[in-house]
């Protein structure tokens, strides 16, 4: 079989593809998303929109910054204590608990774990992320209130590292949400995670650190570029 | 002589006895119960009797003082006639019975009617 | 009352509130030493206040979830109002706060108004999580009250008074008196006890952080934070305040207050640094124990 | 007056008309019956208007002869109320029975005719064998009806029927004659003369004519033919033979027993006791409804015999006794026989067929409590003047057979009743109704209400009765056809008008009690508004059950407080079955009232031992075994506030009542169990009272029901079924609070009885109101409430603050007095139980608020509107007494100080100020209210300036690993919540109590069904049990 | 071994038999009595575990290769039975109620081949991706990078580099290239 023949056969092949999965009907939703009736008490029907009823799901507004002194007062708070949300989903997030074994030790930069993004304010994003991981980013990433900080970790996280070409990997971190700081590597060291931590300082001392209003900015290119590759969006459009 | 017809009444009383609490057949037991009551009366009657009494018919003169030791008591005869007629209609009723019984259910078993109970 | 009293009482209030940051950052801090690592700095506690003051946006499930914080931290203050805090022979001294309000009954049963506001701000936030802590909270709650409701009970009988200011008095004049030695049975029922009250580890399922992300407060961000951290750490001097005046002689200056209310933070923090967690029925089991025998006895031996 | 020989003119007469009325002309014969019978009962009715008026009695000699050689009837008092009964119930029966007759032919109805006039004469007759004769006469005419009339099962039961009847007609004659034999007459007063008991031989003949009247009154065991008859003959004729012959028979038995002498008394009160209570007991496996009412007629008989045993004792109040359970039994039961009829329902489960016509569901009703001895109806008032007579004479043993029969057959009447009223009726036939049915079951039922109320103005006690409330019951239940608003409105105006005219009259204790029941029943009333349509048959009951509750704290005597207890009870038992699932609660809260009530009556009986009034104030004074009398006052009260071992109603029955019902039935009705203690700790003599070990014992019950309610409570996943069990838990410590017997204790009681009524109204009705809009009492599939009904999620939240004793609000005051009083009793191990459960209240607390109000709002739940403005009314007035009492307590408790004062005079509490102070400590409750208030409020403004616009979010804007949550139902903790603590004390909530009480019924309805086997259908052996039972009687009475 | 191979050899006319090892064959059998044979094989021939299930995509002659890897525990015996399906029209009898693991596998298959297993529980539903609406994945005509390239805003300026020659020369860049480079893709 010559190339060009197998060329045209992939070809047509392709296109049958493509017309089979149009042709076979519904695309699947989980049942937990279909919209559904339910019967209330007094015997009227309710309608269930299961992806946007729950929530409250208004536009992130810019949260403007106090004034002078007390902003700089309040970012030297929030610089000396970074509250941590680490999201790991390949082998970055094994870079995170050294930082707090005596020999890195986070805790004398005033940095600490927490385990729930409302009471976070840092959030360190390492290994791959594949569309599905991305959902769940977006969705934690939207619950923290701001001030926020991200830190992503890794070369797969800020570029696709060696999952460039993967079908169901993203390649670029920021181009759904807002990075703060860039921790390069494959993997980067506890080290390179420390220094980032004391970058992310300077920028909050600086008042440079504001990405959370950014987003909020341009939410409507970030959501843009989510919703390009999360094709069963299933929550709101901004996760309070 | 008193004592050979209260005997006998007795005797009669619980051979009647004997055979409701014993016979299985409505008939028997009817008859049975007729012989209970035949043996009341018996007993009945015999009660009355005043030895060397004669029957309560006041048509002799001598009768008619110290008449209550030489005639024997009437009112038990006058009771035992009640009793019989009572008696009979009572087994006349049973009798009754034992027709509507056995028309209902080809039987005079007794063991057979025992569709109520507990 | 006179305005004076109202400012000590305040001021009072103020020393507390820091108190009780510098000794969670002091409890911090042991941890990490035993682990080796060098720790937080001491002002931390501070600065994570400031920092949650300032966070920017807010959240709110509705008006209960509001108030939640609102109640726990009016819980602290008022288990501070009606505590004295150190004695000076006067009972209407400065630092005797507005305990002529009530005694020590209007205290124990004080301690829940936080406790139940937060429980109600967290269940309106709707994560399952908090429910799960508060369940949990409470059925332990419940558990630790019963040996300790019995030893202060026989320190009533003792002295026959439930007045905090006047069990304090008798225990003057020397560690002779302190119900420590007086009411060993009461004492050792208090103590055991008290882990459980203090919510250190290993009776701080309520809030495991990793299982049910610190439980009650897993909604709560930012402002609320920051008061529930105030709230904290007043309730965690008051607690030990309550401890010392009751067993452990009270304290005659702000000195011997911070001297005695650490020691025995310490013994809680001693005990959490060293024992792991208990589960819920393990905790209640062993509440019901030994705690338990030993209030039952403070009672038996003081009521014949 | 016409001679009542004329009796037989008329029943004979008519009779042989009847033969000459052509056949097809059935409804002239019929009518000529009826007339005939309408006649004799004229007649009788004639003389006994005369007798009353003070004629003199006549006695009748047929021919001229004197006895023994004719026949006499005697016309007294007793003959002429007699006779006059069994005439009236002829002609209702002939009533009822009308078409039933006509179609059986002229011959049936000659046959009732000759039933109802040999009965008459039965009960005139003085002569010895005419009394045979005419027993023989009603036997053959009823078995003669039977066979003229019936087929299958009935004939059957018929024949067994004769067959007994003659062995026992039989052994009668021969005991006639033989009594004649000895004696020479048969005038029974002649006998009565002869002293035929002493006579040598004569006790044989005695022995005989007496068992087989006993015989033919159907006692227990050798009855199972007169069984047969009840359950197989028409109902008519049932309701014939159970009211009419028994009524016959029983009289003559009164006769009998005069001839042969005092030493009988025993015997037949013992008969009557076995019977009494054997065929209670086998009664309570019956499934059949006519045999059902059998065994009770047989029971019923036997309490009458009991009545007649005991007849010297009671003096001259033996006829008021006997014929005020005689006719309660004698309209009742023919009463019910006929409902048989006219349902048709052998099985007592598809009774629940009558449903579809209510006014019958008020008939039976009517007839089971007039069986039970409920008031108003007369056979209350017998039993009542019975028990305090016996007790008086010490026959405690007897009392106790008695009210354990009662008790029995209360259970399984009351079982019949609840399938009536609650069963399934979706798949039975309805049943048909002819107005010559129902009209004699009406007449019955009015009768029962009318003697009920004459009975009772018979006595002195009884008169003082205020039937006011009833009349006004009465009035609302004849309104029953206006919609809800009318009737609502007329029940409160009508309550509140009551309470504004008797509460001048009460003293302080008492007020405090009506304030609760009165101005409780008003709000709770309020709720009724939120009602559509007619809510047919709850005012009534409701109303009884505050009539009785008003009754209690009214009562001058004892007597007024039963009769208000009976009634109250009645009353809640029918608003407590009115909810949906509620039948088998029902039942249990029945039993267990019952049971408490008899305790109470023991009590009240022992009371009055030795005393000369029925004065409320000789509960004060008991001399009569005063432990026990005490003991049992109190467990009688305790049934009602349900403590530990007497409970196991209480969760079901306010948990499934309706949503206003429950807030009536648990803070309201409790308190009436709480007044009895009240009232019996007074009359202990309080502080000194010398029966220490009493209030002691309380005082670990109250301790323990405290534990156990609470923590039942906890894992409770029905919503009213917590709020039940936490009511059990409250009244556990209000149990604890007055068994103290201190000035404090009883203040800490009090201020928890006001307390409890406040909060658990609020609960229980904002709880109920929740129950009416999503229609589910499970908590687990509420959540979230709060977002659609914030104002009940306030009540509810300051209800559970109130109740868990959390300062300011009202509840600590109770806690704190407990403390200070449980210092200065020294019951300190007590004391820390009721702590430890008040730490355990919390959870189930915070349980009921959370999984209701907090958490996920179901998706069926979005559209629930805010509860009914009509219960929201009521709650927010309780809740403003809440808040009242929270801030200054000194309202509430120095008044109730105050009247605590007057028994417990030591240790009160010093007020200075606001400031309650006590030994051992002190609380300004206003100062603490104010304190927390402004705390709170400056951390809210700090809390509002400090943080930024909150942003308002939805219910799954929660953070949840990232993930979403799927839906409410998963996210929302609510079932099993406290898993953990389970682990930890599972044992604790081993229901023992209610295991106990099941191995009880068990046990009793196991032997039953032993029992009732004798019963084997067959003629014969009935015959052997009948010569068994003589034999039996023999040795026991002559040969032992 | 040859015993269970003969059988199913005469039973199904299995072809292709292939002795991977000494306990591990591989046979080929049509795809109508595929299902069967492993029914048969697992009732009759004590092969009761399901080890796996795959599929190659036989992309030129238009095939699917389903196999079906079992396990005898009691010989210790693995079998693979194979069959081809077509890869236009690609359904498969699924063997969902032979074990309940299989769920997963025909889940997965379906997702990432586009076979259609018809009446297998749950089969319609996500297995990993989520909201995929590309063909299926795993099928050889769908280029991967050019899909990533497409969808996910590639880093400009990334080159590729195969890492043998790359690093020939870059660690000895005066030597000539022996390294070869392996042409993956086409």
């Amino acid at each position: 079989m010559s190339e060009k023949d197998m060329n045209s056969k992939v070809n047509e092949m392709l296109a049958r593809s493509e017309a089979n999965v149009k042709n076979s009907g519904k695309k699947f939703v989980r049942p937990e998303d279909e919209e559904r009736e339910v019967v209330a008490p007094d015997g009227s029907i309710i309608k269930v929109n299961p992806i946007y009823d729950y929530f409250s799901g208004a536009r992130p507004e810019e949260e403007k910054p106090r004034n002078g002194i007390v902003e700089k007062f309040l970012n030297w708070a929030r610089a000396e204590s970074i509250w941590v949300l680490g999201f790991g989903t390949g082998c970055g997030s094994i870079e995170i608990p050294p930082l707090v074994t005596p020999r890195f030790d986070m805790f004398r930069f005033g940095v600490q774990m927490r385990p729930t993004p409302r009471q976070s304010n840092a959030f360190i994003i390492s290994g791959y992320l594949s569309v599905k991981t991305l959902k769940r980013v977006i969705r934690t990433y939207e619950q923290m209130p701001s001030p926020k900080y991200v830190l992503a970790l890794g070369s797969c996280t800020i570029n696709g590292g060696m999952y460039y070409d993967s079908y169901s990997t993203i390649n670029r971190l920021d181009h759904y949400i807002p990075v703060d700081v860039y921790i390069a590597g494959c993997m980067p060291r506890p080290e390179a995670l420390l220094a980032g931590f004391a970058k992310l300082k300077e920028l909050i001392k600086a008042g440079k650190a504001e990405k959370a209003n950014e987003y909020a900015r341009n939410f409507d290119w970030y959501k843009a570029n989510q919703k390009k590759i999360v094709k069963d969006w299933n929550m709101p459009d901004y996760n309070w | 002589m008193e004592y050979i017809t209260i005997t006998t009444g007795f005797l009669i009383i619980l051979a009647g006895l004997w055979a409701i609490m014993t016979r299985k057949n409505i008939i028997r037991i009817i008859i049975g119960f007729s012989l209970f009551d035949t043996g009341i009366h018996i007993v009945m009657v015999s009660m009355a009797y005043v030895k060397g009494g004669v029957a309560p018919i006041l048509d002799k003169n001598e009768l008619l003082t110290d008449t209550a030791n030489k005639i024997v008591d009437p009112v038990p005869q006058a009771l035992v006639l009640t009793a019989i007629v009572i008696g009979l209609g009572v087994t006349a009723l049973m009798l009754a019975y034992a027709m509507k019984l056995h028309s209902e259910k080809k039987s005079l078993d007794i063991e057979s009617f025992k569709d109520l109970k507990w | 009352m006179t305005i004076a009293k109202l400012g000590y009482t305040l001021l009072g209030l103020f020393i507390v509130w820091n108190w009780g940051f510098l000794m969670g950052a002091t409890f911090r801090k042991i941890g990490a030493r035993l682990a080796g690592r060098y720790g937080i700095p001491f002002y931390q506690p501070w600065i994570n206040f400031f920092k949650n003051i300032g966070v920017r946006t807010t959240i709110t499930h509705g008006v209960m979830y509001y108030l939640g914080p609102v109640f726990r931290l009016t819980g602290g203050i008022g288990l501070f109002f009606f505590m004295p805090m150190v004695f000076t022979g006067d009972p209407n001294g400065h630092w005797t706060n507005f305990s002529f309000e009530g005694d020590l009954i209007l205290i124990l049963y004080f301690q829940l108004f936080g406790m139940l506001g937060m429980a109600l701000g967290a269940g309106e936030g709707g994560h399952p999580y908090s429910a799960m802590g508060i369940a949990r909270g409470l059925a332990q709650h419940a558990a630790v009250e019963l040996p300790l409701t019995l030893a202060f009970l026989s320190i009533a009988i003792q002295y026959d008074t439930f007045s905090v200011y006047k069990i304090v008095e008798a225990q003057q004049g020397g560690f002779q008196n302190w119900v420590l030695f007086t009411n060993p049975f009461a004492s050792a029922a208090i103590i055991l006890a008290m882990l459980g009250a203090m919510g250190h580890s290993p009776f701080n399922l309520v809030k495991a952080p990793n299982e049910i992300l610190i439980g009650p407060a897993t909604e709560y961000e930012g402002t609320y934070l920051g008061f529930m951290q105030s709230a904290g750490s007043i309730l965690h001097v008051m607690e030990a305040v309550l401890f010392m005046n009751l067993v452990f002689g009270g304290a005659t200056s702000w000195a011997e207050l911070i001297v005695k209310t650490f020691l025995i933070y310490f013994w809680s923090v001693f005990v959490g640094m060293v024992f792991p967690r208990f589960k819920i029925e393990q905790s209640i089991t062993w509440f019901f124990k030994v705690p338990l025998v030993l209030g039952v006895l403070a009672i038996i031996v003081f009521s014949f | 007056m016409i001679s009542p020989i004329h009796i037989l003119t008329i029943g004979l007469g008519g009779a042989f008309a009847l033969g000459f009325v052509p056949k097809k002309a059935k409804d002239a014969a019929a009518v000529i019956m009826l007339a005939a019978i309408a006649l004799m009962g004229v007649l009788t009715g004639s003389w006994l208007i005369g007798l009353i008026n003070g004629d003199s009695a006549q006695q009748v000699f047929t021919a001229g002869f004197k006895p023994p050689f004719s026949i006499n009837l005697l016309m007294g008092l007793n003959e002429g109320a007699l006779t006059t009964a069994v005439n009236f119930i002829g002609l209702l029966g002939g009533i009822y029975l009308y078409k039933y007759l006509k179609e059986a032919g002229n011959h049936a109805i000659m046959v009732f005719l000759i039933f109802i006039m040999g009965l008459n004469v039965v009960i005139m007759t003085r002569d010895i064998f005419n009394l045979f004769v005419f027993l023989e006469i009603v036997s053959i005419a009823t078995a003669g009806l039977v066979i003229l009339t019936e087929t299958g099962k009935a004939v059957q039961a018929g024949f067994k029927y004769m067959l007994a009847t003659g062995v026992i007609s039989g052994v009668l004659l021969i005991g006639i004659i033989f009594a004649y034999y000895y004696s020479g007459t048969l005038n029974i007063d002649g006998l009565t003369q002869a002293h035929i008991g002493a006579l040598r031989g004569g006790s044989v003949a005695l022995l005989m004519i007496m068992v087989s009247i006993l015989l033919e009154l159907k006692t227990f065991p050798a009855n199972g033919w007169g069984l047969d008859v009840y359950e197989g003959a028409n109902a008519g004729i049932g309701a014939m033979l159970s009211a009419a012959t028994a009524t016959g028979m029983y009289y003559v038995l009164y006769k009998l027993l005069v001839m042969a002498g005092p030493e009988w008394n025993y015997w037949i009160a013992l008969i009557g006791a076995v019977s009494f209570i054997g065929s209670n007991v086998l009664a309570l496996k019956q499934r059949s409804a006519q045999r059902l009412l059998g065994y009770s007629s047989i029971g019923q008989i036997g309490l009458l015999m009991i009545i007649l045993g005991f007849k010297d004792i009671l003096g001259d109040n033996t006829p008021y006794v006997a014929f005020g359970i005689l006719f309660s039994h004698y309209f009742a039961k023919a009463g019910l026989f006929w409902l048989a009829g006219i349902v048709k329902q052998s099985d007592i489960a598809n009774w629940a067929v009558i449903r579809k016509k209510p006014y019958f569901l008020f008939l039976m009703g009517t007839f089971i409590f007039a069986l039970i001895g409920f008031p108003p109806f007369p056979s209350f008032f017998a039993k009542w003047e019975l028990v305090m007579e016996l007790v008086n004479t010490g026959n405690l043993p007897w009392v106790v057979a008695i009210l354990f029969g009662s008790m029995m057959e209360a259970v399984y009447l009351f079982r019949w009743f609840g399938y009536a009223i609650k069963g399934e009726n979706e798949n039975i036939e309805d049943f048909k109704i002819e107005w010559n049915k129902i009209l004699p079951v009406g007449i019955v039922a009015i009768a029962l209400y009318v003697t009920g109320y004459f009975t009772a103005q018979h006595t002195e006690a009884g008169a003082a009765i205020n039937w006011i409330p009833l009349f006004f019951v009465a009035a609302i239940f004849i309104l029953d056809f206006l919609p809800v608003f009318v009737k609502n409105t007329i029940a409160i105006i009508g309550m509140a008008l009551y309470f504004y005219n008797i509460y001048p009259d009460l003293d302080n204790m008492r007020l405090v009690f009506e304030a609760i029941f009165m101005i409780g029943g008003i709000l709770t009333l309020i709720a009724g508004y939120a009602y559509k349509g007619k809510r047919t048959g709850f005012y009534p009951v409701a109303l009884l059950m505050y009539a009785g509750l008003t009754a209690i704290i009214e009562a001058q005597t004892t007597l007024q407080f039963f009769f208000g207890w009976e009634l109250m009870t009645a009353g809640s038992y029918f608003l407590i079955i009115r909810g949906k699932r509620s039948m088998p609660h029902g039942l249990s809260y029945m039993l267990f009232s019952v049971g408490g009530a008899y305790a109470l009556l023991i009590g009240l009986g022992m009371a009055f031992a030795g005393q000369d009034s029925l004065g409320m104030e000789i509960i004060n004074t008991i001399s009569y075994l005063p432990y026990w009398a005490y003991g049992l006052l109190i467990v009688g009260f305790l049934t009602k506030t349900a403590a530990l071992g007497l409970h196991i109603w209480l969760p079901g029955a306010h948990g499934e009542a309706e949503s206003d019902v429950s807030p009536m039935v648990s803070a309201i009705l409790l308190k009436a169990g709480v007044f009895g203690i009240v009232l019996t700790l007074i009359g202990m003599g309080g502080e000194s009272n010398s029966y220490p070990w009493l209030p002691y014992a309380l005082g670990w019950l109250g301790a323990i029901t405290a534990f156990s309610g609470n923590l039942m409570a906890v894992f409770q996943e029905d919503a009213k079924r917590l709020l039940a069990y936490s009511s059990i838990g409250q009244l556990g410590y209000i149990v604890l609070g007055m068994a103290m017997m201190t000035h404090l204790g009883w203040l800490g009681g009090f201020s928890y009885v006001v307390n409890h009524f406040l909060y658990k109204a609020v609960l229980f009705l904002t709880i109920g109101a929740v129950v009416l809009r999503v229609k589910t009492h499970n908590m687990y599939e509420m959540g979230g409430l709060i977002k659609r009904m914030p104002l009940a999620f306030i009540a509810v939240m300051i209800g559970i603050i109130a109740l868990s004793g959390v300062p300011p609000l009202s509840g600590f005051a109770g806690k704190w007095l407990f403390y200070n009083a449980i210092l200065e009793k020294g019951w300190y191990l007590q004391g820390a139980i009721m702590f430890f459960s008040g730490g355990i209240a919390f959870m189930y607390l915070w349980r009921l608020i959370h999984t209701v109000f907090l958490g996920q709002l179901k998706d069926n739940h979005r559209n629930v509107k805010e509860i009914s403005i009509w219960f929201l009314i009521p709650i927010y007035l309780l809740l403003a007494g809440i808040m009242v009492y929270s801030v200054k307590p000194q309202w509430v408790l120095q008044p109730l100080g105050d009247m605590i004062a007057q028994w417990f005079p030591d240790g009160q509490l010093t007020w200075d100020g606001g400031t309650a102070f006590t030994k051992y400590g002190h609380w300004a409750g206003t100062a603490v209210a104010v304190t927390i208030i402004v705390a709170f409020l400056v951390v809210l403004a700090l809390l509002l300036i400090s943080t930024r616009k909150a942003h308002k979010v939805k219910q799954f804007d929660i953070t949840y690993s990232g993930e979403r949550p799927e839906r409410p139902e998963t996210t929302h903790v609510a079932y099993n919540v406290f898993e953990g603590l389970y682990k930890a004390m599972w044992i604790a909530t081993i229901p023992l109590v209610e295991t106990w009480w099941n191995k009880v019924t068990d046990f009793l309805h196991d032997t039953a069904d032993i029992v009732r086997r004798i019963y084997n259908g067959n003629g014969q052996t009935y015959i052997i049990h009948i010569v068994l039972f003589i034999i039996v009687t023999y040795f026991v009475i002559i040969g032992g | 071994m040859n015993e269970i191979l003969d059988k199913i050899k005469q039973k199904y006319n299995a072809e292709d038999v292939t002795i991977q090892r000494e306990r591990l064959a591989f046979v080929t059998v049509s795809k109508n009595l595929a299902i069967d044979a492993v029914t048969w094989l697992r009732d009759y021939e004590g092969f009761s575990h399901f080890v796996m299930m795959s599929c190659v995509d036989w992309m030129e002659d238009g095939k699917f290769q389903l196999l079906y890897l079992l396990h005898n525990p009691e010989t210790k015996i693995d079998l693979g039975v194979k069959t081809y399906i077509d890869r236009e029209n690609s359904v498969m009898e699924s063997a969902h109620h032979l074990w309940k693991q299989v769920w997963t596998y025909q889940r997965e298959l379906r997702e990432a081949f586009g076979i259609d297993f018809p009446g297998s529980p749950r089969i319609e539903e996500n297995f990993v991706l989520e909201g995929w609406e590309d063909i299926p994945h795993m099928r050889r005509e769908f280029n991967t990078k050019e899909y990533s390239e497409n969808t996910y805003f590639p880093r400009p300026g990334r080159e590729t580099y195969d890492p043998a020659t790359y690093m020939q020369q870059k660690l000895y860049p005066n030597q000539p290239v022996t390294a070869k480079r392996k042409d993956n893709d086409k």
